[in-house]
């Protein structure tokens, strides 16, 4: 099996994609000449254009607003915003505007766009450059919301973002543009709104998204030594998310751990654990554990950020309270 | 201007026929949905927030007669005037006003939202500015996928002040998109008068970044007429262009607002400047009969009336279909949801 | 007890504020001359000075951004945003900037400035004019959610909130500006970050905030009739949220229901269901129900807006979903 | 221009001597600062996204010569010349940089947020525009409290694309807040020319909004502070100006990048118009030994080195003490936590 980087694996979507469908483009700070400020569009202006491969002003308002007047006159843009602190900028067009079209106009219209951005930690990039705030899109009717973890499920997951009829949020953990994985020679396109099982359990659900599915699988290998057996799911999608997944894995081993980078308030673990004390209140033999980011900003120093990030440490002794 | 009246007649806008009359017509088509609407709001029949462009007429049918119906348009709060002249139902129209299933959106969206994808209306808006960034992507993809179409922003002088609409101006300009921008000054930002709230003239702007900007008379539809005739080929030729319409506000920021901030004289005024007087003025000396000028309205009258009815008539819109609506069906193959 | 209007607390709160302290200014679209768009700042122009109640253009971002700087410079500036839905676009003023002054600067600095913001259906206003987006900002570390119910409240949290030395969103539901009440003739200062307790009651806890409090009272009474007694529990505060009080209600009652306006996936609720379902696990003996609006925009039709709007029906049957 | 040099001196600033030399000093210290950085930052000890001002060091030092201590700038990415010319702690700033708890933000911020307010720093800032709403609510706090201070925004021509510095643009004026606006224009946003991202020049903007405006050149420190001498105190009595100073970008727009999209003639010409350079010329050409000159640089090294050797032996920051700071403690008897 042939070995690509989770960031290539992005670039490869979007180049598939546009040669798929003259109607994609890609628009954003810097993505052209430039190939974008991390590197995913490289190479796609020589390719396919600067017609569809569009340099923007630093306007991200106009630019995520722009991408939703073209998605309701017949193209598929993909917007590109360079750090997700930075869809504080775009707020407006996504939830106002792409968010609400389709319904707010008696579903005359989709909105095929997509909004690509990286999130998290682990760079040092301090308390602007690090946020994960999919949450907040997560809890916008008319928007889905995709976070991959490895270069395979980027690559499929953006494809169909990109043949979605609906605004998508495309999450990228920037921590994982480095990484490296084997990858089938076909890299099938996956469907919004499925997990997958990373590996099978009996005594504990880990459910996870984005860089933290490796947290949990850290922690599944050390919790294995002990003798637990957990079973990890990667969401992969976060809105729709796969509620069925999650419940068939809890019917399964009774216990519940819920795993992200983002600051564990507020964030998207609270609604799967919210969901499964509902409908799987049934199932449970212990107490939900969330396992996210303290409340407080993502801070520069190595030491700090080391501290607030999730580990597989702090997994694992999640695991251990629910089988307490 | 001496065409004889077609009461079949498409309100002004594709193809239309661009003399005085049938703009006139499509102006007291506005006035009188808008009267209607106003009545109905008095008697707690339309719900929600509106906002009239009673006074402001001339602006939506002079712009929209210079358009075809490739061309796509993006709205306001203030937005009726707009979508009737862009040549959207009319029936889904009142039908959209007073929340029916068969409204444009389907009872889901309002005043504030009225939309008809099938005239290129892409939408009122109920965010200032917003319309804008809609206009300018539109125009991106016009270019994109060279169809000679341009696409149109309208807005108000008290948007001036919100950055996106700088945003816009600028990428407009960089790209000379074929995208008009259309800003009606009426003088107000709700309660207070935009001199209270803009440091600067739009004409000003307009220098700064290039672009070419026309000031016309808002209430004279000829006045508009004319200059969007002129102004729209340079557009889909060159790139963007502002033309700015000096305009009435006539009603007040929206419906139940008595206007105790303004001056009585000054509105009293505004009648002197009402565009349907000034054009049937000019038909009148243009050799047009009184007679024909009230008998279009009767007929649009009697189209409303009709429109009012089919909408009074028509279901409630259905919770689940408007649930099922959030998201469009997944394509084949993909269950998305 | 003299009877109060929920808009006219808010006035009073401000005016008393502002005769407090001289830092206070008061700053948005048309707050001086028109006295705001709901009449929350009349009369505040003729006391305080158009120096101290400021018209702004349009122009969001600007007026919250210019909020932060004022705060760092010695003013307490109470912001006003006309509807919630337009926080769309002062998001990068609240969250990269006011949330994070504080803990960014090394403690330098507070950020005492207050949003504050109508949200909530009911009007017919439609998708853009009518939603609940405090999850969102309760997701943010360095700030502070309020989300008074009834008059007295209002008035209370906004004092406490102007006085906070943080900064504070500040929620007020529109439905509810014409809800009139008797107060107290000295009204207090209410303390951030307490529940009130408003009924008790030995069945099910049933926590709310803002006008979903009285959707739950509501419910609450329609239970009695059925021999069930419900705790209501104000939450008042969202971020910080009263954790020790929501525990102790559900150690007594073992069951646990949570009622908002807002959109139930990913709300505030969420978070509430997610802590219980972890510290408060061993209290539990029914399934955790949440009642919040469906997955979609609000609705413009007065018909499809009340099936949307959560119901004291649906609190009614998800208590009896959870004791079943 | 022949005082003699006092090694104890603050750097150029509140109440400092303006003289040539002193700005001079200043200079130095910047970009020995910035250039002790750079290694530190290719050593791997310096971590996260550094921007450089090697190259405009000359637009900080030379505004700052016009500020009280009682002024108040808002920053950006770039910012340690900001920060130093207005004369934040050394320790503070290496300590910060270093990631260490005696840093100025206890090493919670890094590069892109450093601040000091007891200078009046509000801050550097990692979002593009967002110092400019900042300055202009401190620019509203001096006026409400009638403080007589300025307040100053920093920002590159790159963000003249973002709506909000429009929106404080036309702020600023409506209400001529005591606001300074001063562009370093060098004409670079990242990777793309700003020619390719701005369609306007700010002079034109300036008209509009009716902001005087000068452009200077901002590599020439005294022509820096020559201009804001005149205009700073034109802000204090009378409302807004903008200063747009020229001037270039040399290490790339952060550490690490290697401007291979620039023509390297254009990059090599920039030493020609190296603020330093200049300066010294200047200061020899008017009779000061290049002695003296190198003399100050050592002493600048040396503090400098007495700030790194400070800040590698300072302790990091404690992961409690930074939770503590998300909020600050609750007023007596409010318990809001
Ligand atoms: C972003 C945003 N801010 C504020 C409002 C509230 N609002 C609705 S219309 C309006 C005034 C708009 O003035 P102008 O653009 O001149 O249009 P006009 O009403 O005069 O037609 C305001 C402030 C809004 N809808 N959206
Ligand atoms: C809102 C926002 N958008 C994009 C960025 C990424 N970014 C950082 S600096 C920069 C270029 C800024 O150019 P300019 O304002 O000219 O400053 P310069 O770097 O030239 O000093 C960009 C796009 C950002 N930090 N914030
Ligand atoms: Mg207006
Ligand atoms: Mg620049």
């Amino acid at each position: 099996m042939p070995e690509l980087r989770y960031l290539k694996a992005i670039n490869l979507a979007l180049a598939d994609a546009m040669a798929a469908d003259p109607s994609v483009i890609l628009i954003g700070e810097d993505v052209s000449e430039a190939g974008g400020a991390f590197g995913a569009s490289r190479g796609l202006r020589e390719r396919f254009g600067a017609e569809r491969i569009v340099d923007t002003p630093i306007s991200e308002a106009a630019i995520a607003g722009a991408a939703v007047g073209a998605a309701l006159s017949g193209l598929r843009p993909v917007v590109e915003i360079m750090f997700m602190d930075f869809t504080t900028l775009v707020m407006d067009a996504m939830v106002n505007q792409a968010a609400k079209a389709r319904f707010m106009f008696g579903g005359q219209s989709s909105v095929p766009m997509v909004l690509r951005t990286p999130h998290g930690g682990g760079l040092g990039a301090g308390p602007q450059h690090s946020q994960c705030l999919e949450a907040w899109f997560a809890h916008v009717p008319g928007l889905k919301v995709v976070c991959p973890s490895d270069p395979a499920s980027a690559y499929g997951l953006l494809r169909a973002a990109i043949a979605d009829p609906d605004p998508v949020v495309f999450v990228e953990n920037k921590a994982l543009y480095a990484m490296k994985a084997e990858v089938p020679a076909e890299l099938p396109i996956i469907p919004l709104g499925q997990a997958a099982t990373l590996r099978e359990g009996r005594d504990v659900s880990i459910i996870a998204y984005g860089a933290a599915v490796h947290t949990a699988l850290a922690a599944a290998s050390q919790l294995a030594g002990e003798g637990v057996e957990a079973e990890i799911l990667d969401l992969r999608s976060i809105q729709p998310w796969d509620e069925q997944a999650v419940l068939r894995s809890l019917a399964k081993t009774h216990r519940l751990v819920v795993v992200h980078e983002a600051v564990e308030a507020f964030g998207v673990g609270a609604e799967i654990v919210a969901r499964m004390a509902d409908i799987g209140f049934d199932e449970l033999d212990g107490p939900i554990v969330r396992v996210g980011a303290p409340f407080m900003p993502v801070p520069f120093s190595k030491g700090l950020e080391t501290a607030y990030l999730p580990s597989a440490e702090r997994v694992v002794q999640a695991v251990r309270r629910t089988l307490a | 201007m001496t065409e004889p009246l077609d009461p079949s007649a498409a309100p002004a806008g594709h193809n239309a026929d661009h003399g005085l009359l049938a703009l006139y017509r499509s102006l007291v088509l506005i006035r009188c949905s808008e009267e209607r609407l106003s009545a109905m709001f008095a008697d707690g029949e339309v719900p929600g927030f509106i906002h009239l462009s009673i006074g402001q007429e001339a602006v939506s049918v002079g712009v929209m007669a210079a358009l075809t119906a490739q061309d796509t348009i993006a709205s306001t709060h203030r937005g009726h005037g707009h979508a009737i002249a862009k040549g959207l139902s009319l029936d889904g129209f009142f039908a959209e006003l007073l929340a029916r299933d068969t409204g444009l959106c389907r009872g889901r969206g309002g005043s504030m939202h009225v939309a008809d994808m099938s005239v290129g209306m892409l939408g009122a808006n109920g965010i200032v500015g917003a319309g804008l960034s809609i206009a300018l992507g539109s125009a991106l993809a016009h270019r994109t996928q060279k169809s000679g179409a341009v696409a149109v922003a309208f807005f108000g002088d008290g948007a001036l002040a919100e950055g996106l609409v700088h945003e816009c101006l600028n990428m407009a300009a960089l790209w000379r998109l074929p995208m008009l921008f259309v800003c009606e000054n009426n003088g107000w930002g709700e309660f207070l008068p935009t001199s209270k709230q803009l440091s600067f003239a739009l004409k000003d702007l307009a220098a700064a970044y290039r672009i070419p900007h026309v000031l016309v008379d808002g209430n004279d539809v000829a006045a508009v007429a004319e200059a969007a005739a002129r102004i729209v080929p340079e557009v889909r030729a060159d790139g963007p262009r502002i033309i700015e319409c000096m305009t009435t506000r006539v009603r007040g920021h929206f419906e139940g607002d008595a206007q105790k901030y303004r001056d009585a004289d000054d509105l009293a005024a505004l009648s002197e400047r009402d565009p349907l007087r000034i054009t049937a003025t000019q038909l009148v000396r243009a050799g047009i009969a009184e007679d024909a000028l009230a008998s279009i309205t009767e007929e649009v009258k009697a189209r409303i009336h009709a429109a009012v009815e089919a909408a009074r008539a028509a279901p409630g819109p259905g919770f689940e279909a408007a649930l099922a609506d959030v998201y469009t069906a997944a394509p084949a193959g993909m269950e998305a949801r």
